[in-house]
């Protein structure tokens, strides 16, 4: 399990070799990179703040989770990124590889999917007039 | 007892601060606790939600706090 | 739409590199690798032979039909090796950008079932005793 | 007519060559080739299935072939 939170660019590469594995066929990966828009709003960088010990934490438990839930699951990788990000920018990496495909995908969904909900890292919005804390209010 | 609270994103900008001091019940709950900060700071009560996190799990609402304890107020969270 | 059929190593970031987006926050990529075993059998190597000219046409008709159902696609990526392959050796890379991630795992793992069901390319897996042209045979 | 049908992978072993040469009724029709070719080889028939593809489609059963037809014998594909 590779498990890393970091506030210098993500080598995308490197992440998606720490989970290759001989016995495994399938990698899946996903990567969440920042968008010049939200919601309408031009976006000109983005503010990631991170509670550092309990985001490594909770991305471990995630990650045994999915391990609990898919046994074949051979390696997982999840890298986030913190601190200021401009647009193209990776914030975030998730590698899975099993031996058969469809595990790979399912993996991999849940584990991004159940990181947003759980991991306490925080993400501002610049505009060009303004900011936002994502998702903070209604 | 005395607490000490980290607090990040936007309960850090409502607070003005990374981390508050407080004084509560002994054996105060975590619903205890996000009524006491409710109170004190009612922008907090605008929030979509808050948590609190002890010793970096998410507590439970019914949890008796400790003074050693290590806890965080967690806005909603928004990586990935 | 980058689609490439190569009897050369794939390289695996210049194929994320290419979908790469500021539009799109969500990349999904499957990788598809040599394993060294198959249905309990040790797998020495594989050997990858391609109908080149259908083959292309069709991993481009397989993007574009992605394309169709889910019109906010906006990147797609397809790599395909032929030739001899070794343990560990990637064989395909999908990878697709999206705006956001549901999207990008749905199309990338619709590209990548319908890849395996459409494309002509025909695996030959070499064990220490024999070799088998894998699903020829009921 | 005379056709030329492109061979790949296990139907290139089964009959020994990438190529085969092959006269055909005029007109003939894909279901009416691979019944030929079938009866020609019969380690065809027991494949889990073959496909017949002209000009880089996959041909429709119905299709009557013609001598400048791009054609191509396909066994169960394996890619990926």
């Amino acid at each position: 399990m590779h498990i890393f939170l970091t506030d210098q660019p993500i080598d995308v590469a490197a992440v998606l070799a720490s989970v290759q594995d001989e016995g495994a066929g399938a990698v899946n990966s996903f990567i969440g990179t920042v968008r010049n828009q939200s919601t309408g709003r031009r976006v000109v960088r983005l503010d990631y703040e991170a509670y550092d010990a309990m985001a490594v934490h909770q991305m471990r438990r995630v990650a045994e989770q999915a391990q609990e839930m898919w046994p074949m699951l051979r390696q997982v990788a999840v890298t986030h990124r913190k601190g200021r990000l401009d647009i193209g920018d990776v914030a975030v990496v998730v590698a899975v590889s099993t031996p058969h495909r469809a595990d790979s995908f399912a993996a991999c969904q849940f584990i991004i999917d159940t990181i947003k909900q759980v991991v306490p890292i925080w993400k501002k919005e610049e505009y060009e007039d303004g900011s936002v804390w994502v998702a903070a209010h209604p | 007892m005395k607490l000490k609270i980290a607090l990040f994103g936007i309960a850090k900008e409502i607070v003005g601060s990374s981390q508050l001091d407080l004084t509560a019940p002994d054996q105060q709950s975590v619903t205890g606790l996000m009524d006491q900060l409710r109170g004190q700071y009612p922008a907090l009560g605008e929030l979509t939600s808050f948590a609190v996190a002890v010793n970096s799990e998410y507590a439970a609402a019914d949890y008796r706090l400790q003074e050693n304890d290590e806890i965080a107020l967690i806005p909603p969270v928004s990586g990935g």
